[in-house]
């Protein structure tokens, strides 16, 4: 298969799986509309209306964590073609590899030194 | 098929400027990393269409958890992330426009009056690509690849120094 | 095998594994085997009335379900069932894998972003704790399949272990991708996102209907998913002896997820510090060795 | 039956292919059970075998089953949970005929045992019938409408205060619209007053604000300039404005009593002020105060939705006075205000630069440290919050929104970043918590600020008609517990013999601990249900439910249980997770303190293994543990509750001298505390980068510092007080009897300490099985006339029980019941702050707080 038309029945599968959706819904629709009732339309919190929409300045703890995250993400790029020719270029890419990834361990260290791998 | 490859490439084109056009236009924070998150989809979906498969996938993953975090940091940062208050997400418009008209036209200039040489017809498939990438990083490129790891690493003990720092300050 | 009897077949595959983890779901919730349970719980569902919460974010609402059960069957489209029985051999499906799965975390986040509720929200911010959590390890452990097939095929990584399975082969990329296989699929113990106890549902407590009917059959196809992607990366795919290919995949895949189930059964769910901190404090050191290790032995 | 489903069906003719799908999925039960699973259990003899399963949310399910009578704020509860329910839903109600405002039921059973097998095939019959009428109605009972108005003008409000943000309002009509009933034009000035009346009196009084000294002043001037500004908008406040001031200047009495003439708002602001200076000392202030540092975090949201803030507090307590209501308004108009100004493009750029860097930070801080335990100079420092805003407001006049000036108001986190925090309930009805208990908390992200169980008796409406007839008083007692009510008959039982009996033996039979016992198993198995709910243990709370269900029907198997609770103690990663050393940013002090408990532990010890070799199988399991495990927490209290522990028991022989002995160990202990706490201080500032172990650390469910005196029970005993009613009851001593104890004081040692009990419990029962006999025919006669008081305490499951009650000619004239859970509601708040949710309300359910003994 053509790499192109892989892609476009990746897409086409995409499409046709919200078709589906689309149909799902429609046939919901089918079943009745939904009553409007006070209340029903506020979120559940355990019996109570809850008293105000919860978008707030939501305090994300694990912050720390994101921004290690960020780093390691970055080298996720070169991980996988260095996997696939691996076995072919032979030590240099072990050596390689194990410099690069040791650099970034230290950074892992670093963090861990500072007391970052926590919530904050 | 170069066609085909047209078509999506104008579709998603379009599409990737919509959302990045949609970024700026609501005023829910989560929404507009969101709406990046989904330009920058498009792109990674550009990049498949132009058979570059690892890099198209790649911008595809990455973006999905770095928009995200992106949300975490508009949200908390941001007054009334939830947009509910219709706030304005612009500022200094007349200035921002002119800017972006400007940097439209020399992109468009740009793009027009470059030689981009003729169109490949024969280009080696997504498994052989991801081992000429592998080979260019190991090979030709390796002082670039080690040296992205150590800017990793002065990004991440800075970012870590001045998350921690509001912190540290407060505990001392 | 003819394209339309693999297409068939993997169809039959997957709709019946999803209907049989749904059994199996429901076995590990109540404790009793029931065949038609599913069915009447989709009906269920089917029948319910559709809410949508006060100000709610209307694309975000409509998109995250769909979202949700697309990139799962984008996934599972991508992994072989048998030798030549695979919708779509992607040259790089093993980076494809994870891309998708990604998106699994940013559909809960938007569903519970959606909601405007806080038990929602605070499910939603989860679900990308638990992501940050477990997408090194993950990754990683991918790469190390990667490094012995030499190829982001996934037909070639089922290839690799004809002599040694890779859960032999590199047992603590398999643990690693065992256990973050559960966060993905928020299974208990990692069911942080949705916690009923905690959250009476979190992400999902506040959608019914169709969208609830979506995540949930979702999260079985994510659940089914997952196992084959266990068994085609570390339990040697179609491998086996006597039976067709697909058989072997299809029992190995059910031990698999059944054994998801189990899991949960026995550990409380874990905490949301410690499941960041353990991540990146011995999840991360142990996959560098396990490249470390799939590397040394590569070259011997 | 004769039901039509008027409020639970979908609207729509039945055709085939509904019926088919109504009926296949009528199948299908999904029950909320209100109040609880927990109390549904007492009325199932077995486990829910496949014919329904409960949920999580109401949004799953499609029954209602209200269990019993409740009173009307829990029906209104309950309502809102129907409203929730997505159609086609049933209503069952068990016991009463009606309950308003839920509409009349489709199914009506009696309250018994196993009521649901008579009910659910009604049920079943609803769903797979009715599951589509013709003729629907809305239900929209007039409470619940009343209500989601009151919500809804908050919503109205928040836009209506964002456009605002644009500048496109005025000011003042806002405000209007939300207080009509008070004077509602003198915002910014009141608040002028107010920063006046405050500094004054911190200059005078408070030498603790000293430190703020120099911010303050540069501040108060600064606003003055503002509210000029903001005046122009409001023309005839415009002398009142200066006689404020003046007021306020010359003190705060003085202001106080001219503010009480303008109206409420005003009154409110001089109180507050006021208050600030003395805290306690009259019932008024002291009022004020509270609602004031509940504004504090809000305050943070005043900028953001401000009214529908204010709004929302007074809905979430209703007995707040106005005046912490206005004042909550004021700042928020106050902020908002500004926030005009700045988009508007108004030129106030007069303002210096400097004071919102410096003096900021500081503000910050103390805002920041007072918060976890506010009373301090709490307003105070929010006050200042408010200035700042302000300010910055004013530095940025160029119209550009400056996020300094933004979030200045807002309450920090412990890490120092400026957030807003969310008010969220966890109960009445929540998976994880005991059914009926209200858990209201202020989370800030995913972390607890602030939690609180809120004292509201679910069955309230019982404990309004006291029996005149003290005969009746077992089972009107028996009624209002149905979690524990054989011990509630007992103790009633034994303050009437307390009282009538001559021979006035109220000690316990065996028969009647027996039944004690055999209560505080299944009180304890239906507890740890709902515990391992909370933990998300789906096999654990299953066992507990089977062997809950067994124990009820008295075919409980010793073998099966302890096999059980074996394995609970086994199960990998529980441990950890309920007493793994968790961080913990903003207990600074409470981590020296317990580093110092550390030190001291080592002293106790040694008195205690002095003195008497005598060591409990529990602590003694529990001590190996705890010299190998990381966290100083656990460590100390073993040591602790051992000291105690022996104190106790010598106590027993010789009370005076234990008793001594106790007080002696208690002085030690402080002092050790003492040393402990400096050395340790200096500790971490040396190592203060490698301190991962010596961190600043808190245990799940643990509680800071001492546990307070009147906390008895499980908490107490696993916290190493050995404190229980049994040891003075002579059955139990004649058995032999030490309570169990264990060595944590926190959510895993809590739990050990339940299952041991149950496993003591088992062995008492099997023990007294022989000679126990059948109830011992003691007859109490009641006398018509008389007069005098009872008085009994009796060992609950939860700690210990006391009924006062006193007759008056023969009558029931006054009653009072001292419950334990009380006591334990009050450790709510120590032991969820700054934690994460989970870990919060695992820690809340690890004290086993009865809503139904919370507010007799």
């Amino acid at each position: 298969m053509a790499p192109l038309t892989q892609y476009l029945l990746l897409l086409g599968m995409g499409i046709t799986t919200a078709g589906l959706v689309w149909m799902l819904y429609l046939i919901k629709q089918s079943l009745g509309q939904t009553l409007d009732e006070p209340g029903k339309d506020i979120p559940a919190e355990s019996g109570n209306l809850a008293p105000k929409p919860a978008w707030l300045r939501y305090h994300v703890h694990y912050y720390g964590y994101a921004l290690l995250f960020l780093a390691f993400d970055m080298e996720m790029a070169y991980m996988y073609p260095w996997a696939v020719v691996y076995r072919e270029v032979g030590i240099l890419a072990l050596l390689d590899m194990g410099v690069f990834l040791m650099i970034l361990f230290l950074g892992l260290i670093y963090t861990w030194t500072q007391l970052g791998l926590k919530r904050q | 098929m170069i066609s085909v490859q047209l078509i999506l490439l104008i579709i998603f084109g379009l599409a990737a400027i919509w959302f990045g056009w949609r970024v700026f236009m609501t005023s829910s924070m989560v929404r507009s990393a969101l709406s990046l998150l989904a330009s920058m989809v498009a792109i990674g979906i550009l990049f498949l269409v132009m058979e570059a498969e690892f890099l198209g996938v790649l911008q595809i993953m990455m973006m999905g958890t770095e928009m995200s975090i992106m949300a975490i940091f508009m949200m908390m940062y941001m007054m009334d992330p939830g947009g509910l208050g219709q706030m304005d997400m612009y500022h200094q418009k007349n200035i921002s426009i002119a800017a972006g008209v400007i940097v439209t036209v020399f992109i468009v200039g740009a793009a027009l009056a470059a030689d981009w040489g003729t169109i490949a017809t024969q280009f080696p498939g997504p498994h052989e690509q991801n081992r000429l990438l592998g080979m260019e990083i190991l090979k030709r490129s390796m002082m670039i690849f080690e040296t992205a790891g150590v800017t990793i690493l002065t990004g991440m003990i800075a970012s870590i120094t001045v998350a921690l720092s509001i912190k540290n300050s407060v505990e001392k | 095998m003819t394209p339309f009897l693999s297409g068939f077949m993997i169809t039959l595959l997957f709709v019946g594994g999803v209907y049989f983890v749904a059994v199996l779901e429901r076995c590990s919730m109540t404790g009793n085997v029931s065949w038609s349970g599913p069915a009447r719980s989709f009906l269920l569902l089917f029948a319910q009335e559709e809410i949508k919460t006060r100000k709610h974010d209307k694309v975000f609402f409509e998109t995250a379900p769909i979202l949700f059960i697309g990139v799962i069957l984008l996934t599972i489209s991508i992994l072989p069932f048998s030798r030549g029985s695979v919708v779509i051999d992607l040259g790089t499906g093993a980076l494809f894998i994870n891309a998708a799965l990604v998106y699994i975390m940013v559909a809960l986040l938007m569903a519970g972003w959606a909601v405007n509720g806080v038990y929602a929200m605070v499910g939603g911010w989860r679900a990308l704790a638990q992501l940050i959590a477990y997408s090194m390890p993950v990754v990683m452990a991918l790469t190390a399949t990667v490094m012995r097939a030499e190829s982001m095929f996934l037909t070639d990584i089922v290839e690799s272990q004809q002599s040694l399975w890779n859960i032999l082969y590199q047992p603590v990329g398999f643990i690693l991708f065992y256990i973050s296989a559960l966060a993905i699929a928020f299974l208990p113990p990692f069911d942080l996102p949705v916690a009923e106890g905690e959250l009476a549902g979190g992400v999902w407590a506040d959608l019914t209907g169709a969208r609830k009917l979506l995540f949930r059959l979702g999260r079985l196809a994510l659940v089914l998913t997952l196992s084959v992607a266990v068994v085609v990366l570390y339990l040697g795919g179609w491998m086996g002896p006597w039976l067709p290919g697909f058989v072997w995949t299809f029992l190995k895949t059910l031990l698999v997820a059944a054994s998801f189930f189990a899991v949960g059964h026995f550990i409380p769910r874990i905490r949301h510090d410690h499941l960041l901190e353990y991540n990146w404090k011995y999840g991360v050191p142990l996959a560098l060795y396990n490249i470390f290790q799939v590397g040394v032995v590569l070259l011997l | 039956m004769e039901t039509t489903m008027r409020y639970g069906a979908r609207k729509g003719k039945m055709n085939f292919f509904r019926r088919w799908m109504a009926k296949s999925a009528s199948r299908e039960l999904c029950l909320f059970p209100v109040p609880g699973p927990d109390i549904l259990r007492i009325y199932q003899s077995g486990p829910l075998n496949g014919e329904a399963r409960l949920t999580a949310n109401p949004r799953e399910a499609n029954v209602l089953l209200i269990i019993g009578d409740m009173n009307p704020d829990m029906a209104e509860q309950a309502a809102i949970v129907y409203a929730q329910m997505p159609r086609p839903r049933v209503l069952v109600l068990a016991g009463p005929k009606h309950l308003d405002p839920l509409p009349h039921p489709d199914v009506h059973v009696a309250l018994e045992k196993d009521f649901l097998q008579t009910a659910l095939p009604a049920v079943r019959e609803c769903l797979s019938s009715l599951a589509w009428i013709d003729e629907p109605e809305p239900y929209q009972p007039e409470a619940l409408v009343n209500e989601i108005e009151e919500a809804g003008k908050q919503q109205g409000h928040m836009h209506h205060h964002h456009h605002h943000g644009h500048g496109d309002h005025g000011h003042g009509d806002h405000d209007h619209s939300q207080h009509s009933g008070h004077g509602h034009s003198h915002e910014g000035h009141d608040h002028s007053a107010h920063s006046h009346a405050d500094h004054g009196e911190h200059e005078g009084h408070d030498p603790s604000a000293h430190q703020h000294g120099n911010a303050e002043e540069g501040h108060n001037h600064d606003h003055g300039n503002h509210d000029h500004g903001h005046l122009s908008g409001h023309k005839k406040e415009g002398h009142d404005h200066s006689a404020h001031t003046h007021s306020a200047h010359e003190g705060h009495d003085h202001s106080h009593e001219d503010h009480k003439n303008h109206g409420h708002s005003h009154s409110g602001e001089a109180e507050a002020g006021e208050s600030k200076g003395c805290h306690r000392a009259s019932d008024k202030p002291g009022h004020d105060h509270g609602t004031h540092d509940h504004d504090h975090p809000q305050h943070t949201k005043h900028q953001l939705e401000g009214h529908s803030h204010s709004h929302g507090q007074q809905s979430g307590e209703k007995k707040d006075s106005h005046s912490g209501h206005d004042h909550g308004a004021h700042h928020h108009d106050h902020g908002h205000e500004q926030e005009g100004h700045e988009l508007s493009g108004h030129q106030h750029g007069e303002h210096s630069h400097g004071h919102e860097g410096h003096s900021h930070e500081e503000h910050d801080h103390s805002q920041h440290e007072e918060h976890g335990h506010e009373h301090g100079g709490h307003d105070h420092g929010h006050n200042h919050g408010g200035h700042d805003h302000g300010h910055g407001g004013h530095d940025h006049g160029s119209g550009f929104m400056s996020m300094i000036a933004m979030t200045k108001d807002l309450p920090r986190s412990t890490d120092g970043l400026p957030m807003e925090w969310s008010d969220v309930q966890f109960g009445p009805f929540h998976p994880g918590m005991p059914g009926g208990l209200r858990l209201s908390m202020k989370l800030d992200g995913d972390t607890v600020a602030e939690a609180e169980a809120d004292q509201e008796l679910p069955s309230r409406n019982l404990l309004a008609s006291i029996p005149e007839d003290p005969a009746a008083l077992p089972e009107y007692l028996e009624a209002i517990n149905p979690m524990a009510p054989v011990t509630y008959r007992l103790l009633a039982q034994k303050a009437q013999l307390n009282f009538f009996d001559e021979a006035g033996n109220s000690a316990l039979t065996l028969y009647e601990a027996v039944l004690l016992e055999k209560e505080r198993i299944t009180s304890h198995l239906n507890w740890l249900a709902v515990f391992a709910t909370a933990l998300g243990s789906g096999w654990m709370r299953d066992q507990a439910i089977k062997h809950y269900h067994r124990f009820q029907n008295g075919i409980g198997n010793m073998e099966q249980l302890s096999g059980f609770i074996r394995r609970i103690k086994k199960m990998p990663y529980l441990k950890l997770k309920l007493s793994a050393a968790v961080h913990n940013p903003g207990g600074t002090e409470k981590h020296s303190e317990e580093a110092a408990g550390t030190h001291k532990d080592h002293h106790h010890e040694h008195n205690a293994d002095s003195h008497s070799g005598h060591c409990h199988e529990e602590s003694g399991e529990q001590k190996p543990h705890d010299h190998g495990g990381h966290e100083g927490h656990e460590h100390d209290h073993g040591a602790h509750g051992h000291g105690e522990e022996h104190d106790h028991h010598e106590g027993h022989g010789h009370s005076h001298e234990g008793h001594q002995h106790g007080e002696h160990d208690h002085h030690s202990h402080e002092m050790h505390q003492h040393t402990g706490h400096e050395t340790h201080d200096h500790h971490e500032h040396v190592h203060h980068d490698h301190a991962s172990k010596d961190e600043k650390n808190k245990v799940t469910g643990a509680v800071p510092g001492q546990l307070p005196d009147d906390i008895t029970g499980p908490v107490a005993r696993a916290a190493g007080i050995e404190k229980d009613h049994r040891l003075e009851e002579a059955v139990y001593q004649q058995a032999g009897w030490t309570p169990v104890t264990a060595a944590g004081n926190n959510a895993w040692s809590r739990l050990m300490v339940r299952l041991d009990e149950i496993e003591q419990s088992l062995r008492f029962i099997e023990k007294a099985g022989n000679d126990s006999g059948k109830e011992s025919s003691r007859k109490i006669n009641i006398p018509s006339v008389g007069m005098g008081n009872g008085i009994a305490h009796i060992e609950s499951p939860r700690g210990i029980v006391t009924l006062k009650f006193h007759i008056h000619e023969g009558k029931l004239a006054h009653m009072h019941l001292t419950t334990p859970s009380v006591a334990l509601a009050g450790l709510v708040k120590p032991v969820t702050e700054q934690q994460e949710l989970a870990d919060a309300l695992i820690a809340v359910n690890s004290l086993d707080i009865s809503p139904w003994e919370i507010n007799p």
